[in-house]
C-alpha cells in the first residue's frame, strides 16, 4: 500500500545521500559550457547582468528558500556593496578584485549588524524589519554625500585585474564575472549541502524542537543571513564594476521585490530557480525594453502566467514532474 | 552613395516623464527624419527606442548595448538628469552623438561635459533664469522654496536662488520634500506661514501638479501669495486644468501655439499621439534635424565627435526653435519664453493654455559657458 | 434504538497526492450507536474520519448519510447535513480566545447541547474561557475540541482519539459524557488507542488494518474474541 | 532662512490637523490591506493599484456618464470591489494551497497590469477631478485655512473604519475570518462556505482602497502612478499596528499621519523614511507590534 | 543517591493567572520520575520551566549542581538535558533517518560548517539506523516525517531524542496516541534507556505511570499536591479525586 510513496522518497534521499547527485553535477556542467560559449552568442554586459542577477538571486534563495527567512531589504547588501567597491575603485583607485573585495564584506558586516537585530524576528515581522532597516540604507544613500544621490558613483573604471590584466575589453570583464559567480554558486550549492545546511533545514521546519536538540537557533540564523547578505554584496559589487556605475536604484526597496520575484518565478528552495528566474527577469527587461509604455503590462501578464501555469516556479514545477529536487 | 544612421530614442516610457517624453519623442524623431528628407538625399535612417525606467543602469546598459551590438550612432532625448549623465560618459566613449532634449541638468555641459553631447531644449539654469528672473522682476521679492530631494531639484533651487539674489530679492525659506510626494499641504502651510511672496516649485511631474492643485484648494493663491513652477510642461498644465493652473508663470522653449511653423508641426504631431507636443518632443525634432543636417554635410555618421563639431559650426535655423547656435560646451543657444496660464474663460480649447509674456534670449537664459568645456578649440 | 442505518460506507479510497492509503473501507453505523475504529498506528483511522467528512484530498467510493450520497459534496456541505468532527490534532485556533473557539462552529441543527451544559462538563473551559486557545494545556485544549462540536446539533460526531492527552478523571468524564449523548440520540464514530475507555463505551467496534476494515466485534463479545485482538492490536 | 526653532503652536496644531487628514488616507487603505492580508495572508500588491483604478473610475464616471462625485463615492468602490472579487475567483484561489508569496506576486503582476494599462489609455501626467460643489471652499479656524473636502475626508474615513471594525470585531463574522486564516479545512469542516467568505473579503478589502481612491481624486493628481509607492507605507502601517488587528491598523494609521506631518516641519527630507525608523522601533521593542496580539 | 535536577520555589504566572506556584521539586540521578496532575495542572509548564523554554517568574533551577536558571534553551540541552514535546515535534520534511541524523549531528558538535560536504554526515548512518531499529521505524528509514503517522511520528521523536545520549531526559507525554503494542515497546525502551540516565516524564496513562516511575509528584492547580511512589499517591484520596478518578480500575 505504501509502496509508491516509498518509491519517490527512496529516490529522493537516496540521491541526497551521495553528495551532489549526478543530475546536478550534469546540469553544472552543461551551465559552464554554455556560460562559456555565451559572450560570443549575446551581448556580454547583458550576460554579465544576467549573472549577477543569478547570484544575487541564489544568495536570497539561501535565506529564503533553505533558511525560511524571508527579507525584504535584500537590496541594502545589494546596493551597498556596489556603492563601496564603486568608491573602492574610483575613488581609492583599488584594483577591480580588492574593489569586489570591499564591497563584499562591507554587505557582510552589514548584513551581521541589521541581522543581529532583525534575527529575532519571526515570519512577516522578520521581512518588514529587514525592510525597515534597507530603507534606512536607502535614504543614507540618498543623503550621503559619497554616494552621489540620484546620480550615483558613474564612470567607474574597471581597471586591471591584480593589477596584471585589463578588464576594459567586456570578453575578459565576463570571464572574470564569470569565475566570480560561478563559484559563489557552487558555493552557495555546497552550503545548503552541508550539515550547516542540514541544521537548517531542520530549524525552518520545527524550531523549538530543534532548540530542544541543543542548536543555538539564533545563531544559526543570523549565520545564514549573513551569509546571504555576503553573497548579495558579492553580486551587487560585481554589477558596480560591470556597469561602471552603482546607483540608487540597487538600494531601492523595488530591488528588494525584484529578488523576491526572481526566486519565486524560479522556485524558491530549489538550487536552479533562482538562476532561471534572475536569467527571464533581466532577459525581459532587457528585451522588452523596445516595447514602450506596453513593457509594464507584458511584464505583469507574464508574471501573472508564470504564477498561474508554475505555482512553484518553473523550476519547482519542473523539479515536481522529473521528481527529484533541482 | 548610402549614408546609414540609426537613431536610438532613449527615454522613460511609463514612468513621470511618460508622458512629456516617451512614445512623443520617437514620433518627433521620425518626423524629423521624415521633414529632413532623409531618403530622398540617400540616407537610410533607422530610428529605434526603448525605455530606461529612469534608472542610470538600465539607460547605459541599453546605451551601451546600441553602440556595441546595435551600430547605433545617435542617442536622442534621454530625460532624467542621472541616466543623461550616465549615457554621454558611454557616447563619448563610444563616440557617438548624445542629443538631450530631456534632461535638465546643467552638468551635461559642465562638470559632466563631453565633445559629444548636444544639450538642446532646456536646463535648470534657463528655467532658473526665465521664471525666476521675470517673477522677481515683477515685484516677487521674498521667496520660499518647495524643492524635491534630490540631484534636480537641488540644482533647481540652487540656480533659481541665485537668480532671486542676483534680481534684488531674498528667500525667507525653503523645504525639501521627498520625491516623490503625493501629499503638499503640510509644506504649503510652512511656506504659507513664511511671509513668502512666492512659492517657487523646485519638483517636477506629478509633484509640481499636486503642489499646484492643493495650494489651490489651500487658497493659497487667494490669499495673496503667487506660485512660480520652475519646471513645468504644457502637459502638466492640461492635467491640471486652467481652473487650477491660471495664472502660473512658467518657462519653455517651445509652445505649439507659437507661429504657424509650430501650429502646423503641432498638428501633425497631435494626429499621432493625440496630444499636443511639448518643448521636449519639439526638441528632440530640431535636435534630430540639425545632427541629420551635420552627418549629410560629414557624408558619414560614424565619427560622433566630428558631427557635434559639425554642428558647432552650423547656423541653424529651425523651424520649432528659430535660431539655434550649439556653443563649444554642447549647449544649444536658442530663446526661451516666459508664459502665464490663461484664465479658464480666455482658453478656447482644451489645449489653449499659454499667453507669452517675454522673451528671454538665449544668451541671458543659459550659463555662460566654462573654459575648459570649449571643446570648439581643442 | 431504530434499525435504520445513519451512516453507511461503501468501499472508500483515499489518497494523500500519490499515496494510496485507504483501500475500501466498509462499515456502517445505526442511528444512536456509539461505534469505534481501531486500529494500529498508521492503519487509516484518521483518514477514515477525513473521508467521512469530505476533508481527504481526493476520495472515492460511496459514503451515504441518512440516505444521501455525500461523495460528491464538500466538506461545508457534509457538515450542514449534520455531521461533525473533532480532530486529531484539535484544531483550536489560536487567534481566538476560549469562547470565540467554542462559539465557532455554526448551529446547524436544534439539539446541541447548551453553552451552560458544556461549561458544567468542562469547567477548565469556564475557568479559561478569555485565554486565548492555543494557550489552554494540551489537555485543555482537547476539551475544548469536543466541547465546541457539541453545540452545533449536528447528529453524528466523529471523534478522533478524544482522551489523548486527558487525565483519568477527565477521560471518565468524557465516557460519561458520551453515555449521554448517546441517551440523547446522538451517534459516534469514535476513533480510539485506548481500548479500555473504547471497551467501556461502544456498542460495536470495526478493526482497521492497511487502509481496511478487517472485521467487526460487537461490544458484548470481547471477551470471547481477545485472542483475535491480541493480534489485531497487541492487547 | 526658515527658522524652525520658534515654531509657534498654532503652526503645530494646523500641521498636526493636515497630518490627521493624511492619516485618514492611511486608516481606510490599510485597513483594506489589512482585512485582505487577514484573511487571506497575501499582501496585496495591486492595493494601490486598486486604489488608482477607483479614482480614475470616479473620473471616468464623471467623464462619460456624467455621474458625480456623490454617486461615485459608492459606485467606484462597489465596481473596484467586484472587479476585486472576479480576480479572487479566477486567479487569486488558485494559489491559496502554495506558500503566499505566490499570491504577493501575481498581485504584483496584477499591479504592473492596471497600472500599465491605465498609462497607456490616459498618459501619465494625470487627469482634473474637482472638489463637488457642496465642498468647495474652506473655513478659517484661526490657525490654519481648512478646506471643507479634507474635513469631510477625515469624517468620511472615520466613520468606514469603525463601521467596518465593529464588523469585524464584533460579529461573529470576524471570528470566522481569523478561524479560516488559520485553517480553512476545518472552518469548511464546520460548515461554513470559506471560499464564498474569502472571495467576498477580498472584494471588501478592495472596495475599502477604493474608497480611499475616491477620496482622494479631487485633492491628489489623478494619474497612474499615484497608487504605485503606496503599498509599501501602507503595509508598514499594517504591520506597526499589529497584523491582525483591525483597531490596530486603523489607529495607526491616523497616528502615522501625524507622525508624518511632525517630520515634515522638523525634517522634511526624513518624513518619507521616519515610518520605516517607527517601524524598526516598534518591532524591535514589540514584535507583534502596538495592537497585535502574541502568537 | 545524588539529586540530579533541583527546582527551588518554581513559580510561573501568565498576566495574572498563576500557572505554577511555589513547587519544589527534586529528581534524583537514575531514576524515572514522573509529573501527573490534571489536565492544565501545570506540568507542561514545568517542563518549560526547567529546560527554559519559558522563563521562571520566580525560582531557582539547578541541574548537576550547577545553577541554569538564567541560562538558554539550547544550553540546556547541551548540557544534557533533552525534552520531547507534547505535541509531536518532528522535523516533517526530512526523512526518518535524517530526523535522527540531525540530532546525532548535534552531539558530534560539528555545527557551522557550512564549506562541509554532506557526505561527511554519512558517518553517523549506522549509529542513527541503530536507534531508528530500536523505536521499530526501520521499514520507514526513507520516508518523509510528515507521511508518518501519529504514532510513529512520537516514536521518531524518541529516537531523535535518545540519539543524543542525553543524561537527563524529560518526556513529555511520550505514550499520547500510541497503538498498545507500541505502548509497551516505548515503555520497555524507555526502561532501557533509563539505566543509565535520569527520567522526568509528564504521563496521562497510569498503567505505564505505575509500570515505570520510581517516584511520582502529583500536580494541581500549579501546586504539588502528593509526592512518593506509585502505591502511596494512587491511594490518596485527593489524588483521586483530582486526577484518578472513582471509576479507574
Ligand atoms: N498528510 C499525509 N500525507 C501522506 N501520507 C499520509 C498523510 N497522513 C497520513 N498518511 C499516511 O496514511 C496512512 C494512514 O494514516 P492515518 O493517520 O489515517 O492512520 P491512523 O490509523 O489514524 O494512525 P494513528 O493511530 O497513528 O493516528 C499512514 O500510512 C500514514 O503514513
Ligand atoms: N503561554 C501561556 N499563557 C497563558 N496561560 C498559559 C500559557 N501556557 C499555559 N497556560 C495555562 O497554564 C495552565 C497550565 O498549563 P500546562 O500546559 O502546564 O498544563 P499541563 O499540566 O501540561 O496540562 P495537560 O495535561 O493538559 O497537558 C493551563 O491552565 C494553561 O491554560
Ligand atoms: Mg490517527
Ligand atoms: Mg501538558
Amino acid at each position: 500500500m505504501e509502496k509508491t510513496a516509498i518509491d519517490s522518497t527512496m529516490a529522493t534521499s537516496a540521491a541526497q545521500q551521495a553528495g551532489m547527485p549526478r543530475l546536478h553535477k550534469v546540469i553544472f556542467a552543461m551551465l559552464l559550457v554554455f556560460l562559456v560559449a555565451l559572450p560570443f552568442l549575446v551581448y556580454p554586459v547583458f550576460a554579465m547582468k544576467v549573472m549577477c542577477f543569478a547570484l544575487f538571486a541564489a544568495a536570497f534563495n539561501l535565506l529564503l528558500g533553505f533558511g525560511g527567512l524571508l527579507s525584504f531589504g535584500h537590496a541594502a547588501y545589494f546596493g551597498g556593496a556596489s556603492y563601496v567597491a564603486a568608491h573602492a575603485a574610483k575613488v581609492w583607485g583599488l584594483t577591480p578584485e580588492l574593489a569586489v573585495l570591499c564591497g563584499t564584506v562591507a554587505a557582510g558586516v552589514l548584513g551581521l549588524a541589521i541581522g543581529f537585530l532583525a534575527i529575532r524576528r519571526q515570519g512577516i515581522y522578520f521581512a518588514m524589519v529587514t525592510l525597515a532597516f534597507a530603507q534606512m540604507v536607502y535614504f543614507f544613500s540618498l543623503q550621503a554625500p559619497f554616494t552621489g544621490g540620484e546620480d550615483g558613483i558613474q564612470s567607474v573604471p574597471r581597471g586591471d585585474l591584480f593589477g596584471l590584466f585589463s578588464l576594459e575589453d567586456n570578453v575578459a570583464l565576463y570571464f572574470f564575472v564569470l569565475a566570480v559567480t560561478f563559484a559563489g554558486i557552487l558555493f552557495l550549492y555546497r552550503i545548503v549541502h552541508s550539515p550547516f545546511g542540514q541544521v537548517l533545514k531542520a530549524i525552518r521546519e520545527n524550531e523549538p524542537r530543534a532548540i530542544s536538540l541543543g542548536y543555538n537557533v539564533t545563531r544559526y540564523k543570523l549565520m545564514v543571513f549573513v551569509l546571504s547578505a555576503t553573497f548579495a554584496g558579492l553580486a551587487g559589487a560585481l554589477k558596480s564594476q560591470v556597469f561602471q556605475l552603482s546607483s540608487l536604484t540597487d538600494v531601492h526597496w523595488a530591488m528588494s521585490g525584484e529578488v523576491v520575484l526572481m526566486t519565486l518565478l524560479g522556485g524558491m528552495g530549489t538550487i536552479f530557480g533562482p538562476l532561471v528566474g534572475a536569467a527571464i527577469i533581466v532577459t525581459m527587461q532587457n528585451y522588452l525594453a523596445t516595447f514602450g509604455a506596453w513593457v509594464t503590462v507584458i511584464q505583469g501578464v507574464i508574471f501573472v502566467i508564470g504564477v498561474l501555469l508554475f505555482r512553484e516556479g518553473i523550476v519547482g514545477v519542473i523539479s515536481r514532474w522529473i521528481k527529484r529536487p533541482l | 552613395q548610402d549614408i546609414n544612421v540609426k537613431l536610438g530614442v532613449l527615454n522613460d516610457r511609463s514612468g513621470t516623464y511618460a508622458d512629456l517624453s516617451g512614445e512623443g519623442s520617437a514620433v518627433a524623431t521620425r518626423m524629423a527624419v521624415e521633414d529632413f528628407g532623409a531618403a530622398e538625399k540617400g540616407m537610410n535612417v533607422e530610428v529605434i527606442s526603448a525605455d530606461h525606467q529612469n534608472k542610470p543602469d538600465v539607460g547605459s546598459n541599453i546605451a551601451r548595448q546600441w553602440y556595441d551590438v546595435d551600430g547605433v550612432n545617435a542617442i536622442v532625448d534621454v530625460p532624467t538628469s542621472s541616466v543623461a549623465l550616465a549615457v554621454a560618459d558611454i557616447t563619448a566613449d563610444a563616440n557617438g552623438v548624445l542629443l538631450d532634449s530631456g534632461a535638465g541638468s546643467t552638468s551635461l555641459t559642465r562638470e559632466q561635459c563631453q565633445p559629444t553631447t548636444v544639450h538642446w531644449t532646456y536646463d535648470t539654469a534657463a528655467l532658473a533664469n526665465g521664471t525666476g528672473g521675470a517673477v522677481t522682476n515683477a515685484g516677487g521679492k521674498k521667496w520660499f522654496f518647495l524643492t524635491a530631494d534630490y540631484a534636480f531639484g537641488h540644482s533647481l533651487e540652487e540656480n533659481t536662488m541665485a537668480v532671486v539674489k542676483d534680481n534684488g530679492g531674498e528667500v525667507v525659506g525653503n523645504v525639501r520634500h521627498p520625491f516623490p510626494s503625493q501629499d503638499f499641504s503640510s509644506f504649503l502651510l510652512q511656506a504659507q506661514g513664511s511671509g513668502a511672496d512666492v512659492i517657487g516649485l523646485a519638483n517636477a511631474g506629478g509633484d509640481t501638479v499636486n503642489a499646484i492643485k492643493q495650494a489651490s484648494e489651500f487658497g493659497i493663491t487667494q490669499a495673496g501669495q503667487s506660485l512660480a513652477a520652475l519646471l513645468m510642461f504644457v502637459t502638466d498644465v492640461h492635467s491640471l486644468g486652467a481652473e487650477t493652473a491660471q495664472g502660473l508663470n512658467l518657462t519653455e522653449a517651445f509652445y505649439w501655439d507659437q507661429n504657424d511653423a509650430t501650429r502646423a508641426w503641432s498638428a501633425r504631431f497631435e494626429e499621432q499621439m493625440g496630444a499636443k507636443p511639448t518643448m521636449v518632443h519639439a526638441g528632440a525634432y530640431s535636435a534630430t534635424m540639425a545632427y541629420l543636417a551635420a552627418v549629410e554635410e560629414l557624408g558619414s555618421a560614424e565619427d560622433g565627435r566630428a558631427i557635434v563639431a559639425k554642428m558647432r559650426e552650423m547656423d541653424i535655423d529651425d523651424p520649432l526653435f528659430g535660431k539655434v547656435t550649439v556653443r563649444g560646451d554642447g549647449r544649444a543657444i536658442h530663446d526661451m519664453y516666459l508664459f502665464e496660464v490663461k484664465k479658464p474663460d480666455e482658453s478656447e480649447g482644451e489645449w489653449d493654455l499659454y499667453n507669452q509674456i517675454s522673451t528671454i534670449s538665449g544668451e541671458d537664459a543659459f550659463l555662460p559657458m566654462l573654459e575648459e568645456c570649449d571643446f570648439s578649440k581643442k | 434504538m431504530s434499525n435504520e442505518s445513519l451512516l453507511t460506507v461503501k468501499d472508500l479510497n483515499g489518497w494523500y497526492g500519490e499515496s494510496h492509503v485507504l483501500h475500501g473501507i466498509d462499515f456502517e453505523v445505526q442511528r444512536g450507536e456509539v461505534v469505534t475504529l481501531l486500529g494500529r498506528n498508521g492503519a487509516g483511522k484518521t483518514s477514515t474520519l477525513l473521508g467521512v467528512m469530505g476533508i481527504l484530498p481526493r476520495r472515492t467510493g460511496s459514503v451515504r448519510y441518512i440516505g444521501r450520497e455525500t461523495i460528491d459534496m464538500q466538506p461545508r456541505q457534509i457538515a450542514r447535513a449534520g455531521i461533525a468532527i473533532c480532530p486529531e490534532e484539535r484544531g483550536i485556533f489560536s487567534s481566538l480566545n476560549v469562547e470565540e473557539n467554542l462559539m465557532l462552529p455554526p448551529r446547524i441543527a436544534d439539539g446541541g447541547l447548551s453553552v451552560e451544559r458544556i461549561f458544567d462538563l468542562f469547567p477548565n473551559l469556564k475557568e479559561r474561557r478569555r485565554s486565548q486557545g492555543t494557550k489552554l494545556s494540551g489537555g485543555e485544549q482537547q476539551m475544548l475540541a469536543i466541547a465546541r462540536i457539541l453545540r452545533t446539533g449536528a447528529q453524528l460526531l466523529l471523534l478522533d482519539e478524544p482522551t489523548e492527552g486527558l487525565a483519568p478523571v477527565i477521560v471518565q468524564q468524557i465516557g460519561r459524557t458520551i453515555a449521554a449523548l448517546k441517551n440523547e440520540g446522538f451517534t459516534i464514530v469514535l476513533v480510539e488507542q485506548n481500548f479500555r475507555f473504547a471497551a467501556s463505551v461502544a456498542d460495536r467496534h470495526y478493526i482497521v488494518e492497511q487502509g481496511k476494515v478487517i472485521d467487526m466485534i460487537p461490544n458484548a463479545e470481547l471477551e470471547a474474541n481477545s485472542e483475535k485482538l491480541q493480534t489485531y492490536l497487541g492487547v | 532662512m526658515f527658522e524652525l526653532l520658534g515654531i509657534p503652536p498654532q503652526v503645530l496644531l494646523g500641521q498636526l490637523l493636515l497630518g490627521l487628514i493624511n492619516g485618514s488616507f492611511y486608516a481606510v487603505l490599510s485597513l483594506g490591506l489589512a482585512v485582505i492580508f487577514g484573511l487571506l495572508n497575501i499582501i496585496n500588491f495591486a492595493h494601490g493599484a486598486l486604489y488608482m483604478a477607483a479614482a480614475f473610475v470616479a473620473w471616468m464616471l464623471l467623464e462619460y456618464l456624467g455621474i458625480g462625485y456623490w454617486p461615485a463615492l459608492i459606485l467606484a468602490p462597489l465596481i473596484v470591489g467586484a472587479f476585486g472579487v472576479l480576480l479572487e475567483r479566477t486567479m487569486l484561489s488558485r494559489l491559496y494551497h502554495l506558500d503566499h508569496l505566490y499570491g504577493l506576486l501575481l498581485t504584483f503582476g496584477l499591479a504592473l497590469i492596471i497600472q500599465g494599462l491605465f498609462r497607456n489609455y490616459y498618459g501619465i501626467s494625470g487627469l482634473p477631478y474637482q472638489i463637488p460643489e457642496a465642498l468647495s471652499g474652506g473655513r478659517n479656524l484661526g490657525f490654519m485655512f481648512l478646506p471643507n473636502y479634507r474635513a469631510w475626508v477625515v469624517v468620511a474615513s472615520i466613520l468606514v473604519c469603525f463601521g467596518t471594525w465593529f464588523m469585524i470585531e464584533k460579529t461573529r463574522l470576524g471570528a470566522y475570518l481569523r478561524a479560516a486564516t488559520e485553517n480553512p479545512t476545518l472552518v469548511g469542516a464546520f460548515g461554513i462556505n470559506v471560499p464564498l467568505m474569502i472571495m467576498l473579503t477580498y472584494g471588501f478589502g478592495v472596495a475599502l482602497a477604493g474608497f480611499a481612491g475616491v477620496l482622494a481624486a479631487p485633492i491628489y493628481s489623478v494619474n497612474p502612478n499615484m497608487g504605485a509607492d503606496l503599498i509599501i507605507v501602507v503595509f508598514a502601517v499594517v504591520v506597526i499596528g499589529g497584523m491582525g488587528s483591525i483597531m490596530g491598523a486603523i489607529l495607526t494609521g491616523y497616528m502615522l499621519g501625524l507622525i508624518e506631518g511632525l517630520t515634515r516641519v522638523f525634517y522634511p527630507e526624513g518624513s518619507a523614511v521616519v515610518i520605516f525608523v517607527i517601524m524598526a522601533i516598534v518591532l524591535l521593542i514589540k514584535p507583534e507590534g502596538l495592537f497585535g496580539r502574541t502568537a | 543517591m545524588s539529586i540530579v535536577l533541583e527546582a527551588t520555589g518554581l513559580t510561573k504566572e501568565f498576566k495574572g493567572f498563576v500557572a505554577v506556584k511555589d513547587v519544589n521539586l527534586k529528581v534524583e540521578e537514575g531514576t524515572i520520575h514522573a509529573l501527573i496532575g490534571p489536565n492544565g495542572a501545570g506540568k507542561t509548564t514545568c517542563f518549560n520551566l526547567l529546560t527554559k523554554f519559558l522563563k521562571p517568574t520566580r525560582g531557582r533551577i539547578v541541574f548537576e549542581g550547577r545553577d541554569i536558571t538564567r541560562m538558554e534553551p539550547a544550553d540546556i540541552a547541551k548540557l544534557g538535558m533533552v525534552r520531547s514535546f507534547q505535541i509531536s515535534a518532528v522535523f516533517p520534511d526530512l526523512s526518518v533517518l535524517q530526523n535522527v541524523r540531525v540530532a546525532l549531528q548535534r552531539r558530534r558538535g560539528e555545527s557551522f560548517d557550512f564549506w562541509r560536504s554532506e557526505k561527511s554526515l554519512s558517518q553517523y548512518d549506522d549509529i542513527a539506523c541503530g536507534y531508528i531499529e530500536e523505536v521499530g521505524l526501520t521499514e520507514f528509514l526513507h520516508h518523509r516525517a510528515a507521511e508518518l503517522s501519529y504514532g510513529r511520528k512520537r516514536a521518531l521523536e524518541i529516537a531523535a531524542t535518545l540519539a543524543l545520549e542525553p543524561q537527563m531526559l524529560l518526556l513529555d507525554e511520550p505514550m499520547a496516541g500510541m497503538a498498545q503494542e507500541d505502548v509497551e515497546r516505548i515503555s520497555a525502551l524507555i526502561r532501557q534507556v533509563a539505566k543509565n540516565r535520569t527520567i522526568l516524564m509528564v504521563e496521562h496513562n497510569l498503567s505505564v505511570v505505575a509500570d515505570l516511575s520510581d517516584k511520582i509528584t502529583v500536580l494541581a492547580r500549579g501546586e504539588i499536591l502528593a509526592e512518593g511512589d506509585y502505591a502511596a499517591v494512587s491511594t490518596a484520596p485527593e489524588v483521586i479525586e483530582a486526577y484518578i478518578g472513582a471509576e479507574y480500575e
